[in-house]
């Protein structure tokens, strides 16, 4: 196997500069998963039914912590991607640690949110809109939950073996996808919950 | 320390609190139905730019042509698809 | 659920037959296997391939299948309708039949004919050792194996579905189709979806990156950019079904209100969805089949492609108008005079690029010195007819006219003539064209074009007169007519039209018979005198392809460096670096397809443990360490002195 | 190829005498100005069609006749031909002409047969409401107060306005000879307009797919005169039974029925659908939802 030490170790191969464009594809793939998700929100928001409408359950404090946590996440695996290019192990893993429990205390909040909405009356099988919204937001939360799992292994494998083209090719595509889930999230704030509450 | 943090890393993070900031006004201030679509348009498209430009690094390698179009594409299925659908079934035109 | 539910066979002789047959089948390859001690070789040598020749193989293979299971389903509607008031089938295995006739047709014949095809030849095109993603490509190919097998024994076990193709709701809701018949529908679709997607992006990667030194994109072969560029179609099409199946099983099976009549629900949604997605479909499946027209019809005029760029941009435009289009398939479900006149200049507007290529293969001709081969006359038969098809597309493109012909025979007709003298000659002649490149003898010829004519003639007696029949108000899908409506004569003659097309047919299959025993062997892997890269290696192909890489220099290269007498391989035999065969995604796919089968008879906790399997193979390969092997210089010389000590 | 061109003259002739002597096409046979148009604009673009058509089979036959192999000659190499400009601008420019004018003929035609038909806008339509149940249709006048199933009586001369919606799956409202057909759905009302020019029997169906019994969901359309339409409504408003609400629902659930016909309609116990596209009917327009929401939120908030 040809390695260009020019590059960083995640490029370095053949293999690897393939996976990470391949990734980018499976994102360009996501992009119109979620687009399409959008579209069922967005057709059915104003079919309610007999349920609660977005202003009667969005609650603006709860959103604001997910959206924190997500951001936040994003910037520390940012972090550990940086760390890993300079080939510091161990500032490496203390930010995918971070990145992972924050992601963590998202997935604790959105299905403490899920679970405020069901005590409502408000659940999937109640209306249009209700059936759209848990679809849109349970679709992204599975990407995290996904993710979380990933993560560990991913982080499992890069403490047995270190950094090897490998690894660190695994690592990067990791931190593509998070900073994805976190893209998407963006646009699930403005638009769902800031639209619905404005 | 200091190396861990690059400044570029943090300033688009602060960037993008900002930007959550600016969004969230739509919430507490009156204002019209095209005003608020504006601002959570344009906010939301330029936190999406920081987070693939600057921290999903789309320009570094040689196949940035490739991913530019790759998600240029995937932006003109996803607008179409919105606006067509709405166009079909809901907006009374 | 009881059992006769389960078993649909025990109420009816025919599927019962079906089930008899399949039960033998079965038991006869089994038995046979074991008989001649083949297990061991098909598992190492086909079940566990990353070869992308071999899976392209296995593609066929199963489209093959699913062509015969298709076509008697086209055949028992065709005699259904043969007569007026038939009682060959009542009406919910007719409604079950057109349903599933659709849906193999398009997603499991089609499709993967054209992706066992791209497979085949792709890497060979553009000068590589294997496809960027191989292990990935063993998991598509199982995962779609894995929902043809689903859709397949819907037909014994629960129904099959029976609310069309399109599956429109609320007809196909629990509500007013209960059987499992749709589960399968949203189960098998989503799984052999997913494997169709991780398909479209390994073949972006492939194209994009694999190309051979020099190859730029404006150098490669024109099937090269018709599967890139139908690749990113799929990228970008399939999503939608992903999400729109994912909405259907969950309305369905877990109570949700997406497309239902109350609580806010939109049954128009998923015409809308459905139609995102499968009007770029049905262009995926014709890109290719203009690129395969392409590299046969430069071959046998023995000319370069006409106006290759204007091709290429034409290709491009069709790819981004096909996702602007979708409205056209429900002018009539309500909405604006502004937004149907939108979609319809949209629609229209793709007989521009298309036309473009229709000159361009006209023009190539021209000039040339064409040779009436059976691929080439598929090809040249594919102009006119096509046209045809074409040209009544736009007329249902015209929002009002379209008032007249939608849900007509003239729907139908315009349907079957874009997709059997595009896509179906398409296959069958790139069938015919590359065959001997992976089995290493042609077909029979004299077979070849008595089955071109057979179908040719049969294909135009079966289906012009459903033109006739729609503007005369015969609406699709009707199990029965009665007498005094006047449809009776030419249902006959489409029915002996589609008798004609199942004796070609039959013809083909005894060509790949005949030719397996009596061909001579082709030696010179070049048996046409063809210009694109994967005559110049030998068949059939060795694992690796190529020996040594090829430096391209120009489009058809290869055709220079023959004519020029220039050699087209230079350097010398490294070791070559080869993926390893796994059982994985075989396992992966078995997996799915348990998954599927439980959740469609939403058997929670088998489908969980299923579900588990599936998580299992995907560890499993996270955590694998598979660096391959390489091919020693020692072997390739030997593979390729064997090879060309073939050529006496 | 000979064998070809003989086999579709033969199709070509066969179809043609098995169709055209008896009986014009019902899509090119229109007894009203909505399915005129239409029948006008389908001539119109098979002319054209079949103008590209020609083009096309000129060309082809021309490069099949003159460059096969056989007349070519051994070692005659065909040349390296780039393609041309000029050509290629041709073969644009004109299907695009081609498509504007198309899509100008389209768009005027679109609006004409959504709209009420020229000449008998200052007319009163009749409202006649068609809704679809499980492979019957119901016809309800609002204004005669009277149900019919399964056939239909219109006055000629008149705009009628239909207005579809289905008790169950999407079905499609469709008289051939007399207008284009619309989808007959569950939330929404979809209107179609006619006028039938001629007194006469014509044949109604419903088009969409849905389900078992689809293949028998036709009915009868009849246009008489005025006087003999009034004359109708009077008999039946003397005669029929009234449509009670037991019997109407009985009549959805049943899969066919024959013709029957009522001296009241069951609009009064079972309203259509109240909205238009967008179906929700206090927010049909989705760029000002937000301001109906807040209209909605105040009664939402009661739980
Ligand atoms: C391979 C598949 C394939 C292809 C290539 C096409 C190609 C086209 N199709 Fe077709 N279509 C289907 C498969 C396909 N279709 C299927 C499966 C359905 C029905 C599904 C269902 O309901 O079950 C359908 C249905 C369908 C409808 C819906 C009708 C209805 O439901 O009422 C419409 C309407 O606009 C349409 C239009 C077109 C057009 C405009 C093209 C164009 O792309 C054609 C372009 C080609 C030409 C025009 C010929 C060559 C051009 C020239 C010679 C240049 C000069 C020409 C002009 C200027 C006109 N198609
Ligand atoms: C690629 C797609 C494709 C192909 C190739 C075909 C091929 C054929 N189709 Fe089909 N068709 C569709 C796609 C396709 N169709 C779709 C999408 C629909 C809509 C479904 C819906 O409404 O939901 C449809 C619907 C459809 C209908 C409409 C039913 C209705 O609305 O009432 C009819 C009716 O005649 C029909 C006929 C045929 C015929 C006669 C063929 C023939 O060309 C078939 C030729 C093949 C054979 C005849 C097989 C030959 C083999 C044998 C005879 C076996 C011998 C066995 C051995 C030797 C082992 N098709
Ligand atoms: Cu259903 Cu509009
Ligand atoms: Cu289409």
């Amino acid at each position: 196997m040809k390695i260009d030490n020019s590059l960083p170790l995640e490029y370095s191969t053949e293999e690897n500069r393939l996976k990470i464009l391949g990734f980018w594809i499976f994102l360009g793939a996501e992009i119109a998963l979620f687009s399409t998700l959008f579209t069922v929100y967005f057709v059915l928001v104003n079919g309610v039914g007999n349920g609660p409408s977005p202003k009667d359950i969005y609650e603006l404090k709860m959103v604001l912590i997910q959206t924190f946590l997500l951001l936040t996440s994003s910037f520390t695996i940012g972090l550990g991607i940086h760390a890993m290019r300079l080939g510091l192990k161990k500032a490496m893993m203390t930010f995918f640690i971070i990145t992972l429990v924050l992601g963590l205390g998202f997935l604790v909040f959105e299905i403490e949110e899920f679970i405020t909405y069901v005590h409502e009356g408000a659940t999937i099988q109640t209306s249009g809109f209700l059936s759209s919204l848990f679809t849109l937001l349970g679709t992204h939360g599975l990407h995290v939950t996904f993710g979380l799992f990933w993560g560990t292994a991913i982080l499992m494998q890069v403490k047995k073996q270190g950094f090897t083209p490998e690894t660190t090719n695994k690592s990067f595509i990791f931190s593509l996808y998070w900073h994805f889930l976190d893209v998407v999230w963006i646009f699930i704030f403005s638009f769902v919950y800031l639209k619905g509450l404005m | 320390m200091k190396q861990l943090f690059p400044v570029s890393h943090v300033m688009g993070f602060v960037f993008s609190l900002v930007l959550s900031l600016v969004a969230l006004t739509v919430v507490f201030y009156d204002m019209s139905y095209a005003m608020g679509m504006t601002i959570l348009l344009i906010t939301a498209f330029a936190q999406a730019s920081v987070q693939l430009l600057m921290f999903m690094h789309m320009g570094e390698s040689k196949d940035k042509v490739t991913l530019y179009t790759n998600i240029a594409y995937a932006l003109f299925v996803g607008v179409f698809t919105i606006l067509g659908s709405l166009l079909l079934l809901v907006w009374d035109i | 659920m009881k059992w006769d539910e389960f078993f649909v066979f025990t109420h009816d002789p025919m599927l019962f037959a079906a089930m008899i047959s399949i039960v033998l089948g079965g038991l006869a390859i089994f038995v046979g296997l074991t008989y001649f001690k083949k297990w061991g070789y098909l598992w190492t040598e086909w079940l566990t391939t990353v070869d992308h020749k071999r899976i392209g193989v296995m593609y066929i293979l199963v489209a093959l299948v699913m062509l015969f299971r298709g076509g008697v389903d086209a055949l028992l509607m065709r005699a259904q309708s043969a007569v007026p008031e038939n009682g060959l089938l009542n009406a919910q295995h007719y409604n079950e039949i057109f349903t599933t006739h659709g849906l193999l047709m398009i997603l499991f014949m089609a499709m993967p004919f054209i992706i066992g095809l791209m497979n085949v030849i792709i890497p060979l095109q553009i000068g590589a050792r294997d496809v960027a993603f191989p292990r990935l490509n063993a998991v598509s190919f199982w995962l779609f194996a894995a929902g043809a097998a689903l859709l397949n024994i819907s037909f014994v076990i629960g129904g099959s579905p029976d609310a069309g193709w399109t599956a429109y709701f609320p007809l196909a809701s629990l509500e007013y189709s209960p059987t499992v018949g749709n589960n399968y529908y949203s189960l098998a679709l989503q799984i052999s979806g997913i494997g169709t997607l991780m398909t479209g992006i390994n073949f972006i990667v492939t194209i994009l990156k694999m190309r051979a030194p020099g190859m730029t994109l404006m150098k490669m072969p024109m099937f090269t950019w018709s599967v890139l560029i139908t690749n990113v179609i799929i990228v970008f099409a399939f999503p939608v079904l992903t999400v729109a199946l994912a909405l259907m099983m969950l309305d369905r099976q877990f109570g949700t209100q997406f497309f239902t009549m109350s609580n806010g629900g939109m049954d128009m949604l998923w015409a809308n969805l459905f139609w995102v997605w499968a009007h770029p479909e049905v262009y995926i499946v014709i890109l290719p089949a203009f690129g395969i027209y392409s590299e046969i019809i430069s071959t046998f005029a023995r000319k370069n492609l006409y106006g290759y760029k204007s091709m290429v941009v034409s290709m491009v435009a069709i790819s981004l108008l096909s996702f602007l289009v979708w409205a056209h398939h429900f002018y009539t479900m309500g909405q604006g005079v502004m937004a149907n006149s939108i979609f319809s200049i949209a629609t229209m507007a793709i007989a521009v690029p298309t036309g473009v290529k229709m000159f361009n293969w006209l023009f190539t001709l021209h000039k040339g010195k064409i040779t009436f081969t059976t691929p080439m006359l598929y090809s040249l038969a594919f102009i006119p007819i096509f046209t045809i098809g074409g040209v009544t597309g736009v007329m249902l493109g015209m929002a009002s006219a379209d008032y007249q012909y939608h849900n007509t025979m003239f729907l139908v007709a315009h349907f079957h003539y874009v997709l059997i003298p595009g896509t179906v000659f398409a296959v069958i002649a790139g069938f015919h064209y590359w065959y001997p490149k992976v089995f290493g003898y042609q077909l029979n010829e004299r077979l070849g074009k008595l089955g071109f004519w057979l179908i040719t003639i049969s294909f135009n007696v079966a289906f012009m007169p459903l033109f006739i029949l729609g503007l005369n108000g015969m609406t699709r899908r009707m199990y029965t007519y009665s007498e005094e409506t006047g449809f009776g004569p030419l249902n006959m003659l489409s029915f002996v039209g589609a008798l004609g097309l199942a004796l070609g047919f039959i013809v083909l299959v005894y060509n790949i018979y005949w030719s397996a025993r009596y061909s001579p062997r082709d030696t010179s892997g070049d048996p046409y005198d063809a210009r694109s890269p994967e005559w110049s290696t030998h068949s059939p192909v060795p694992v690796y392809n190529f020996a040594i890489v090829p430096t391209i220099n120009s489009l058809d290269a290869f055709w220079y460096a023959k004519k020029n007498k220039a050699p087209f391989f230079e350097g010398k035999y490294e070791p070559i670096h080869m993926p390893s065969n796994s059982g994985q995604p075989f396992l992966m796919g078995v997996a799915f397809c348990f998954w599927g089968f439980f959740m469609v008879f939403s058997w929670w906790i088998p489908a969980i443990i299923s579900a588990l399997g599936i998580f299992a193979t995907m560890i499993y390969r996270t955590f694998e360490r598979d660096h391959g092997y390489y091919i020693s210089v020692e072997e390739i010389e030997r593979t390729e002195n064997a090879l060309r000590g073939d050529k006496q | 190829m000979k064998i070809k061109w003989a086999l579709l003259s033969l199709i070509f002739t066969i179809t043609t005498v098995l169709t055209g002597c008896d009986q014009p096409l019902l899509v090119l046979d229109p007894k009203g100005p909505q399915a005129k148009t239409l029948s006008d604009t389908i001539i119109f673009s098979m002319v054209i069609m079949a103008g590209i058509l020609l083009v096309v089979y000129i060309l082809y036959a021309y490069m099949l006749t003159k460059y096969r192999a056989s007349k070519m000659g051994e070692d005659y190499e065909p040349p390296h031909e780039e393609g041309s400009h000029t050509l290629e601008i041709i073969w644009t420019l004109i299907p695009v002409i081609i498509v504007v004018v198309l899509s100008v003929v389209t768009v005027r035609s679109t609006s004409d047969v959504e709209a009420v038909p020229k000449g008998y806008e200052e007319d009163k339509p009749l409202v006649i409401y068609a809704s679809s149940s499980n492979w019957k249709w119901h016809f309800s006048y609002p204004e005669e107060g009277i149900e019919t199933v399964n056939y239909v009586n219109i006055p000629t001369d008149r705009p009628v306005e239909f207005r579809l919606y289905s008790h169950g799956p999407i079905s499609s409202f469709w008289i051939p000879q007399l207008a284009g057909q619309k989808y007959a759905m569950n939330a929404m009302i979809n209107e179609l307009n006619l006028v039938a020019d001629a007194p006469g029997s014509y044949i109604g169906k419903n088009s969409n797919f849905n389900g078992k019994g689809f293949a028998h969901m036709d009915f009868e359309a009849q246009a008489m005169t005025a006087s003999e339409y009034v004359q109708w409504v009077e008999d039946v408003k003397e005669t029929a039974p009234k449509l009670s609400e037991k019997e109407f629902n009985s009549l959805l659930e049943i899969d066919f029925v024959g013709r029957k016909t009522y001296s009241s309609n069951h609009l009064t116990f079972s309203p259509p659908p109240v909205g238009n596209h967008g179906h929700n009917p206090d927010e049909k327009d989705g760029k000002d939802a937000s301001e109906d929401e807040s209209n909605s939120h105040e009664e939402h908030n009661q739980h």
